[in-house]
């Protein structure tokens, strides 16, 4: 067991720390210019955009987990900015990568790597929930045009994103998941409307984008007609993976023994309630399995190997302990969860932030896939259990 | 052996329920819950006229006389609709004028309050969650009737005419027209339906009340309870409606074994409760001295149980159960209320265990 | 709301006890000539066997759940024997009463009613489980005999019995459900072997039996031939209805309580632990919450109302209540889990006996129709959600 | 950054699992846990012969040296098998002697325990659960090495040729040959595969040994902790074996969503703790400051997550998992023990709660 980087990763470590002590410093946070040169500088270097090809604008380094790793505990450390941040970058890029034409990769990825475009995403549609395949807009070609028609929803920011990749049923005669294309599109244009979504805790991170006689050129599709959904699902992979963010989750509980400090209940500290610290000591016992269970699939990755079924459960896993959470600092904050946590009228926002961890924890079980679709998918390929309507013996 | 509701507190039931499917669909109670008030003085008119702001105040000043139990049939009914406004506060603060009020006090609030022309309250939270009638510091200064200090969590205080306030040994004292010596701080509240707010009384006259503090506090637990159980019944309803008209991958979501499954577990958690409240509300009215526990039990256990039920409605709802403007959260954020209002469930299990003789106080 | 029983039934209250009192005392428990005695005058008195014909040894009763209620409550006081129990009263008789030819009710019911014979019941099968349709030993009609050969399992007490009523399958080549018959046969022949099944707790409570050319006579069948699904359907409803039994759990509560008080938790009585008073606490408002339920529904069922839903979730509901209760009581015995419940080799029993109650809440969850069959019938009975296979859309 | 088994490590481990597969079918498992001594001098033997009964002992005694790290992944393996016998005690004890022997102890005991030919346990617990070093009141008199007085859960003590024993001030004594000083009463065990017995002492010599109490109660919560994820993981694949192979309505059980989402919500409680154990067991073998409290997290809650999983995979069972002869009941009841033996989860909480600070002691 060895939860040291080594020799090798922690002169790296050295070196990505000399660079940032040298040409970050926190301040520079609220300067977009400055946050562009250095993310040049950095690029440079190495340190991002790993994985894209430098005619494009990456770094086109060696795929190596640990310095990815490394990099990434030292720019959070000095707060530095890594590669920006947002769906363009961790999605279309990918995509395009796999399956986009070159012109489109040199037109599209260039200026999505250096943020001077974002995307939005066009998948889900009122009604399609966890079934990203029951698309209904719809494409037609006419005049060596797509002019499309009908609603997305749930897409992140889009009344600041110039485009759009989108999920376009285009050939309607053809079975459910064969008659999906995979269509880029301006979403400045007349056909387009973005309505903001508010959400439960007050705040509009979501957008309704509606598609009224909207316009992109022919060839502004990735993959060949109906391939959409082939297409999204390598997207879709890239969304998924990643090993569920066990750091966020530590931080919040650091916060919350805090917190347990802080707040007073019957007349004490919480944290001096027993019952307050048999649920604290309960949840760090899932929260440190996680934490290990994130170590031990890193490092299997590392080597190549499986990890196993766990692989399928770290969705859930996170789940479960943000519910933990959020259910043990609504009872430790009492009062406070009176209040409105996104108020921004002269108000001080102090404990009752916790109710966004409260709200947020079920929003995390709703994205990217239900908990029940997560169960469906561990039974399945995690446990070897049948598919839906399979095993009936008839 | 009747245990359940008699043909009046049906029809009360009924009447109520009609009421508010009428004049409060979804598309007004998030009109409510946005508003800077959260009061509608129309459904409160409404409710005047069908005497639900004096079901607690006796004929002969007004109201319809009746007890704990039929205003707990009717919260249940308002937690069903998430029915916003200054009920709660109005209703309990009539049950403290009633019960405590000296003749010339009844005579002259109870009136006004069961038509709904007047508008009562009570302040009872302080500092650091002091919701229980033990841990009231306000004092009342021994040269006369009046107080000074803050309370916080005080529903709808800048509309009162007149106050029911917690003070120092678990007394409650009146206060008539509050506007003049007290100041207002609102807080944003999480639940648009009930507002609450802070407010610092300065040599504010006061005179005493002669009922308990314990005693309006074991009131607000029952109404409660009864609140939550009618949330978390409809959170339910509205699981299982959705799940009959949604439909994925070709399929009704409710055909999929595993939402039923999860729907049931819900029920089974939700449904039983009913008859918990209802005890509850009917040793208050008759069982003294079983009421102060049976209200703690039924708060705690209830509570509990609309905040669960409130998020895995949501969960089972998706995406859509996460818009404001669905109104799916209305009833969540209510839950909260009432879980955190008159304090957590974990202080009244405690307080439960205290009464049964598990434990020293 | 009333839960007393008003002046009518108080007054039979009164006459009931007077009975009792006059009657029974609790030593005559170990004298069997005594109790038969007993359970002869008390029918004479119309308090057993209230719904069962004079003319079959029942007393023949009018209807009255509170009368039913009022004698349950004075006997377990006094502890004076009620019906003999086992499933030959609760069961087969009502069943016979309903479908059985008159001989079949003069010949089996006064025998079950006085306790001279027991049955058992022959519904399960290995391999069966909670879907009993399935049925697979069969029974031939040859010269005026039916010869049966197959197996069955969980049949209590089998080797105290004389007679079984079972489901065997007489019509091969009818559809599932209506290839089975109901028949009677005596248990005491050379074709049949009784084998006791040893429990979890060490206890042997069930049997399976195998029958080999097992023979009974051609007119032992209650209903016709192929119709012994929907005569079984008419026991089962007799076995499913009953409120659950809170009385029961509100005991076994109480004596938590009491075993919290005398147990050693960190050198302190275990009731003095805020997480033990907690969990208490907790438990008890589940309990509370059924309690009342139950009222209500009695109070419903009285009036010839309708409870609604709750109905369906009294088995769900009690099944939880009984897994809180085990998993609490497991946890304030602390070392005494450690031992086995039912040793008997001159060891006196102390609080590992609440280790019976940890598997036997186990046991309930599993008997008479699994919890997953309980969440369907809640789901699709008392929510009106889709069976399963329906409201595909397709 | 390698945080998973050397090579070495799961070559151990599939040999042991190959030997256990062989040696203890299911049959075998229920004859000797239904025996009355509940141990199996063949399986002992070849256990040992492989090297499990030395794997604490080094090298030159006769062991084969490894760490704790080594012993939990066995003990997971042994879990997973619900293996039957002396091993846990016979591990313990070995270690403390490695530990904390004077040469001489060392030369005499280790070679003979790694064998297998000398077996030896521990004795902790006192009665009212008090298996916590500080809680041990058994005392050395000052005149010298004589113990009186009765220790309890005492893990197979008649057939222990020699015996640590935890005495007051939290330290640990050794005693040789026991069995001529010492009244063993046979506790009926519910765990058929561990048996556990109350010894009472008698003027019994004893000598002191250069280890704490601490450490070895670590080492235990250890070995539990990987016993337990052993076990737990098996009960997690004993389900979804069942439900692959039994049919109802004309279906593999394993096809309706209910169940399947069932046994996913248990792999999901189950499989992340692997990780869990193995840094406890590190944190055991290298770094001493996080041993302790990493020692009490592991077993609080791999433990609970045993116990749950045995009642989960009865319940998937159905009937048949609650007959005797099946023989799932042997999980359910080894989680039960490993539950409670060095103290039930609770208590491991409360300690991991004061080593963080969050509470005084």
């Amino acid at each position: 067991m060895d939860l040291s980087y080594g020799a090798e990763y922690e002169a790296f470590r050295a070196e990505v720390r000399a660079f940032l002590d040298e040409s970050w410093s926190p301040e520079d946070r609220r300067d977009p210019e400055r946050i562009r040169a250095f993310r040049g500088q950095a690029t440079e270097r190495g340190y991002l955009f790993r994985n894209i090809p430098r005619r494009f604008g990456g770094s086109e380094q060696p795929l190596d987990v640990l310095k990815g790793q490394v990099i990434t505990e030292e720019f959070r450390r000095a707060r530095a900015p890594m590669e920006p941040p947002g769906i363009g970058v961790s999605m279309l890029v990918p995509t395009l990568l796999e399956r986009g034409e070159p012109w489109q990769q040199e037109k599209f990825i260039p200026p999505t790597l250096a943020g001077e475009v974002d995307w939005a995403q066009g998948y889900s549609e009122p009604g399609s929930g966890s079934d990203l395949a029951s698309v209904r807009t719809r494409g037609e070609l006419v005049d060596g045009e797509w002019v499309i028609n009908g609603q997305k929803i749930w897409t992140s920011n889009a009344q600041n994103c110039k485009y759009m990749f989108a999920l376009v049923r285009t050939e309607p005669d053809a079975p459910k998941h064969e008659g999906i294309s995979y269509l880029l599109l301006d979403l400045e244009q007349p056909g387009i409307t973005i309505r903001p979504l508010k959400m439960i805790t007050g705040q509009s991170g979501f957008n309704e984008v509606f598609f009224d006689d909207a316009r992109t050129p022919a060839d502004w599709i990735v993959g060949k007609r109906g391939e959409g959904w082939q297409v999204s699902r390598t997207t879709l992979k890239h969304e998924r993976t990643g090993i569920g963010g066990v750091e966020n989750y530590l931080d919040q509980f650091d916060k919350l023994i805090a917190l347990a400090g802080s707040c007073t209940r019957n007349g004490r500290p919480a944290i001096e309630d027993p019952v307050i610290q048999d649920r604290l000591a309960e949840l760090e016992g899932y929260l440190q399995a996680h934490k290990f269970s994130t170590y031990r699939q890193l490092s299997m990755n590392l080597g190549g190997k499986d990890p196993g079924p766990v692989s399928f459960m770290n969705k859930l896993v996170v789940t479960d302990i943000g519910h933990r959470i959020a259910a043990l600092a609504q009872e430790i904050i009492g009062d406070d969860s009176l209040l409105l946590p996104s108020y921004e009228h002269g108000h001080k926002v102090g404990n009752e932030r916790w109710m966004n961890q409260f709200f947020g924890s079920l929003g995390v079980s709703i994205a990217g896939g239900t908990s029940n679709i997560q169960r469906n998918i561990i039974a399945e390929r995690g446990l070897g259990l049948p598919r839906e309507g399979q095993g009936d013996g008839k | 052996m009747k245990f359940e509701l008699s043909e009046q507190q049906l029809a009360l039931q009924d009447t109520v329920d009609r009421l508010l499917q009428e004049r409060l669909d979804r598309q007004r109670l998030l009109r409510i819950f946005d508003s800077d008030d959260g009061h509608d003085a129309e459904l409160w008119q409404a409710l005047a006229e069908m005497g639900v702001l004096g079901i607690l105040a006796p004929e002969e000043h007004g109201g319809i006389g009746l007890g704990m139990l039929d205003a707990a049939v009717v919260a249940e009914i308002l937690g069903r609709h998430a029915a916003p406004g200054p009920i709660l506060g109005h209703t309990l603060a009539t049950l403290a004028i009633a019960e405590g009020g000296s003749d010339e006090q009844r005579e002259r609030w109870l009136p006004a309050l069961a038509a709904g022309t007047a508008m009562a309250t009570v302040a009872l939270d302080e500092a650091d969650g002091r919701w229980q009638p033990d841990e009231w510091r306000l004092a009342v200064p021994a040269t006369g009737g009046e107080l000074s200090g803050g309370k916080t969590n005080v529903l709808y205080p800048a509309m009162a005419d007149v106050m029911v306030v917690g003070v120092a040994g678990g007394a409650l004292v009146l206060v008539e027209n509050p506007g003049q010596t007290m100041a207002v701080r609102h807080l944003p509240c999480l639940d648009g339906t009930r507002r609450v707010a802070h407010v610092d009384f300065d040599a504010t006259p006061c005179q005493p009340l002669a009922t308990s503090g314990e005693r309006l506090r074991d009131a607000a637990l029952v109404l409660l309870a009864a609140d939550a159980f009618g949330g978390a019944r409809r959170c339910v309803d509205l699981a299982v409606e959705y799940a009959l008209e949604r439909e994925q991958f070709g399929r009704l979501i409710g055909s999929f074994q595993g939402l039923k499954h999860q729907l049931a577990n819900l029920a089974v958690e939700v449904e039983p409760a009913r008859g918990l409240y209802w005890y509850a509300a009917h040793a208050f009215d008759a069982l003294p001295e079983e009421a102060p526990r049976m209200a703690a039990i039924a708060k705690a256990h209830i509570c509990d149980r609309f905040v669960h039920a409130g998020r895995e409605a949501t969960q089972a709802h998706g995406g859509i159960g996460y818009t404001w403007e669905y109104g799916l959260h209305v009833w969540l954020k209510r839950a909260v209320f009432d879980k955190v209002f008159m304090g957590v469930p974990s202080v009244h299990r405690r307080r439960s265990a205290v009464m049964a003789g598990w434990a020293a106080a």
